[in-house]
């Protein structure tokens, strides 16, 4: 198998699935010509016209209105919002319109809003941020959040492929910073399924996109003290897979909930009320999250490295964790 | 004008229907019968009906809260608007949605209504992306509030049909009022057919209460639209015969200008035309009449006969999968 | 002291601030002649003027914006959002202009955001919401919601002389449903402060908003029953009074959380994260969640009421625990 | 024109200090010592230096990514604009915001500036609406590009202004570009100071490379908003000279486009033309430019020697409070 980045993932996926179905089409801000500000969409307009690939006045609730209409009409949008911060500008249309289509008559809204999440690059408070707990709380919407290149390319599929309006949050640092291998064949991996992307006995990381990555690493710090961590990737967060995530709580009974947002009210407290409702009585120790703290993203390096958690921080927890 | 007379008479047919329907919802909400909010589109019946009738089978609308009328003339049947309104499991909403809320119903070619004004318009002008991108020679439409113009999804959505040229008809129901808002709190011109020089087409002003003034000027405009001309928006003049929803007295509105309305109510003035012109016998207007108080009874029975919903079926069909909830309902209609 | 409604409460909150500090001024839909879509500010206009009580365009963004903008030059504004559903479309400038303004520049934003939230009064998918968990996320805004009329009073006033974006939810079944005791002296309600409505050695509750009184009625049940539930009104939601709820878990060892909004990803999950890191030692039983449905809040009675949290769904919850 | 001498040689002056700092922060982003993104308001300065200068002491305004000429005129110090791309401590943000944003600093009547475009035009019009209730005569302004127009706060701002007349002036710096994206895909229309007609307002079209023009105009508007007059739309046509930002390399742009308005450089311009009036001798120029230079100089060397944010810092002040970090900063200054 192939070794691609996380974004040509993202990037090859659009394109085959744009190859597959002619229903599927592309709109967002400078996405055409210039193939969008991470240049996930570079050569698209080339090879698929100026018709699939939409470069859209900068109007975050024109193109996500855009997006609904004609999905409403049998099309299969995909909206590329320039970065994730960007969305509270097409919030309403997604959490008022969207979401709640189809259980109000019935109306299937099929569209992909694609998300560039996260930090780590410098890039200050509105380029930065991880809003996924926002659209979790709603009805209606799914969330996915792909930690590496097979994931990206296969949720992505799905995503396209699902009926229902997806938010595909795709982290702006895992872009060029990962690679992983990815099968030539046409493949999807299913939203709603989570995945143990590393086994352990002792204790267990729960988390989801950048961080899974910084998990891992950490999870191999811990090895060599003689820890072993498990390490579940969530990939979506609604809706979630509730059983893996519970399986791994009663194997281990220590949880380490790990995440890139905000911590007050982020996606960690679902994730932590699920496992202190259903996995009670397997608990082993304390509840450990961590998370960014309740700031806004700062920009200047020495405050972003506070900020924002990685593999160190993680390990730090976790060997509290350990030997509680 | 190129209507036939049973043209006419069909146009007047819908009037009354929304009139006669919208009389008893009214009283419907009177008797405590409709829980929540409701709301009338007294006067607003030649602006549903004419722009509505303006259109093809296929093409696509999303009305708002007082476009009664044009969810009539769509085809959506009069017993599922009016077991909407009770909460019954038979509304088109399934019990889900209230009042003119969720009439959604893409058989009839018709985009369900969400509260956020106006958030069906760059919906609809979505629905026109899909039909240029296809090139399929439809048109869609939707109506919205003088109000819903000081939003920003008014501006996002006439300014993109604007660059694309897409095929979509603006109808923006100007009745004096935003709740109890009148339109010098609005904005501060006199017309708002005026801002769409600033989209690059054509914004033109009809009088909201001639349904043969709304139907030529939308019919010319979807022609436009269906040959590629681009959008249209058309400024009805009206004025809201009620309050905002029932609880509302509209105590805020002055009595000479509802006076002043009164005698231009639209389905009067529509009747008297077709008298004048002898196309409205006594003889149709009494079979017409009947056919409307059929309808309405017969909706009205089939409304309170319905059931309430299963509470069962609370948390089916949030989403979209083979099978679910509303394709079994589908499948049962 | 005088017995007022909830509803009487707010409004006389907001009179008494505009009496006391010319800074303060209403700026809202229809809140002027009209006195608001549920009269709260009815009178307002004629003793204040209409300088003081603003109708505004039907632009939520203009409405936020303007609220800022004064905010910034030292008044001290109250936006009212007609319905809490709506405040979806000033989504951005709350999060991203609000929230962070203080954080990054230093210039604090002092607005009142208020929402009228909540559901049981059959209005349908959008006229009902509760989407506090939204705003609890982010850094920089406070939310508060009270429950009873002396709250409602005096967080309010605590919440127009604080230096911050308070986001302010008011529920709606609450207004005319709920009476009770208010000082005629000036008072605050501290924002940050939990609340613990009823004191109880068995099981704790802890709650907001319209599922206070839920919770107490169900408290009550209990008690029949002989088991003694304490209930926390948490009151702010952002600050949390992280103590106050440790406290009563403490305590009791077996802990409810309700609230009125979507289960998913709301506010509940924090209270259990909470509890889940920093009181686990003393933890006697697995969390319970009394919350309503991911699904839109329905319109028809048969489905809202099973949609909707209540007393009785509380007692069936509680008595399980009580017996876990 | 009614400028003297040396207010012509002060705008000179602006004009060659934001042109000096646009170049080293150019500079600097090359050598890859300011991390993350940053902008050039090169090709911009008319309008930033023409439409602040034309402003009062206590007038409020909110410039964008583009505007580093206005930061200055408003007497922001260029140490701290430099500090802030560095990412130091010394910042105008203490290093919480980056480039062109949170460049806030209301002793300098100046609001920060937050990317969702354009964020700070219905908050400055917040700030006219305080100045219209207090009856201050005040004017707050604000500055926006091409492609800010699209969006809904363009339009929820204008017509809220304009419904309440406020003192507010919006500039939009029509730069043809919105990222690669030209005007033609932002709006159907010439020229976005027509949209001032759908919002009861003059809208006016100036040559934003001509500083003199645009400060007249925005004076004009300035002053007739002061006087309750109501808000002015002021569309600058202009050229991005650059990319959107640095990592653009802009090839989108046609390079005859780009060569015709190299022609027009504003600052080279408006430098002839004071020579050619005799305001601009040699020597005034030599004595200008070693200002430009020390400044500039100054700054870099502050900014660099400036200490980056202590991290132990990172959780302070994101809530105002007596003794807050913020209140400590200030007391420090
Ligand atoms: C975005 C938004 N804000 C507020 C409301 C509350 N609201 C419902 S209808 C209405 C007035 C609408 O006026 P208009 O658009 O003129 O339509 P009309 O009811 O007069 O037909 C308001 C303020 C809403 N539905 N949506
Ligand atoms: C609401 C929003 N959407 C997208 C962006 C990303 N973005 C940053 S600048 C820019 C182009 C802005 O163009 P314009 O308003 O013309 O200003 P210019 O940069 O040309 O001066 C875009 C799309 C943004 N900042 N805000
Ligand atoms: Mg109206
Ligand atoms: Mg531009």
């Amino acid at each position: 198998m192939p070794e691609i980045t996380y974004l040509q993932a993202i990037s090859d996926a659009l394109w085959e699935e744009m190859e597959r179905d002619e229903n599927v089409f592309l709109l967002g801000e400078d996405i055409g010509a210039y193939g969008g500000a991470f240049k996930v969409t570079k050569g698209f307009q080339e090879r698929f016209g100026p018709k699939r690939v939409l470069d859209m006045p900068m109007a975050e609730s024109a193109i996500v209105g855009a997006a609904i209409g004609s999905a409403l009409m049998g099309m299969r949008p995909v909206a590329e919002m320039q970065f994730a911060d960007f969305i509270s500008c097409a919030f309403d249309l997604l959490v008022n319109f969207a979401a709640t289509n189809h259980y109000r008559w019935g109306s299937p809204v099929p569209i992909v809003v694609r998300a560039p999440a996260g930090g780590g690059l410098r890039a200050g408070p509105f380029h930065s941020q991880n809003p996924e707990a926002w659209f979790a709380h709603v009805p209606g919407l799914k969330v996915v959040a792909p930690a590496t290149s097979y994931d990206a390319k296969g949720l992505l599929k799905a995503a396209i492929r699902d009926d229902n309006p997806v938010i595909y949050f795709e982290n702006k640092y895992l872009y060029r910073h990962v690679k992983g291998e990815v099968p030539e064949d046409d493949y999807m991996v299913p939203i709603g399924i989570a995945d143990v992307k590393r086994e352990g006995n002792d204790l267990t990381v729960i988390t989801y996109g950048a961080m899974v990555q910084e998990s891992l690493a950490a999870a191999e710090t811990l090895a060599d003290e003689g820890v072993e961590v498990e390490v579940v990737d969530v990939r979506t967060l609604k809706p979630l897979d509730e059983e893996t995530i519970l399986n791994s709580a009663r194997k281990t009974g220590k949880i380490a909930i790990v995440h890139e947002a905000y911590r007050s009210y982020g996606a960690g407290g679902e994730l932590a009320a699920l496992i202190y409702e259903d996995a009670f009585e397997w608990l082993d120790g304390p509840l450990v999250r961590v998370t960014a703290p309740d700031t806004p993203v700062p920009y200047s390096p020495t405050l972003e490295d506070a900020f924002r958690p990685n593999a160190e921080k993680i390990v730090e927890a976790l060997r509290d964790l350990a030997t509680y | 004008m190129n209507l036939t007379d049973e043209q006419l008479l069909d146009i007047y047919y819908w009037m009354r229907l929304t009139r006669a329907i919208d009389e008893r919802i009214t009283l419907l909400y009177n008797q405590g019968k409709i829980l929540g909010a409701a709301f009338s589109e007294r006067g607003h019946e030649a602006i549903s009906v004419g722009a509505a009738g303006a259109l093809e089978d296929d093409d696509i609308v999303a009305p708002m809260h007082r476009d009664l009328g044009a969810y009539l003339v769509r085809g959506l049947p009069a017993r599922e608007i009016m077991a909407q309104h009770l909460g019954k499991v038979t509304g088109t909403s399934r019990g889900r949605d209230s009042n003119m809320h969720g009439l959604g119903d893409l058989s009839h070619g018709i985009i369900g209504f969400v509260s956020m004004l106006p958030a069906s318009l760059p919906v609809t002008v979505g629905v026109g992306l899909s039909f240029w991108l296809r090139d399929e020679g439809r048109v869609a439409m939707t109506w919205f509030g003088d109000g819903a113009t000081s939003t920003g999804k008014f501006h996002e959505g006439l300014n993109f049909a604007g660059v694309f040229k897409l095929p979509v008809v603006f109808i923006c129901e100007n009745n004096q009022y935003a709740y109890s808002t009148p339109t010098s709190r609005q904005f501060a011109i006199e017309d708002i057919a005026d801002r769409a020089a600033g989209y690059g087409f054509p914004g033109i002003i009809v009088d909201g209460n001639d349904v043969l003034e709304v139907y030529e000027a939308t019919k010319a405009a979807v022609d436009r639209a269906r040959a590629g001309g681009g959008p249209t928006l058309i400024e009805c003049k009206t004025m809201r015969m009620l309050g905002h929803a029932f609880h509302d007295n509209a105590e805020y509105v002055p009595d000479e200008l509802l006076a002043e309305w009164e005698k231009k109510d639209p389905v009067a003035q529509y009747e008297n035309a077709l008298i004048e012109r002898e196309v409205l016998t006594e003889e149709r207007r009494q079979e017409i009449e009947s056919r409307v108080r059929d309808t309405l009874e017969e909706a009205q029975a089939f409304a309170e006969e319905s059931p309430m919903p299963d509470p069962a079926d609370l948390e089916k069909g949030v989403y979209h999968e083979p099978g679910c909830y509303w394709e079994q309902q589908v499948n049962s209609d």
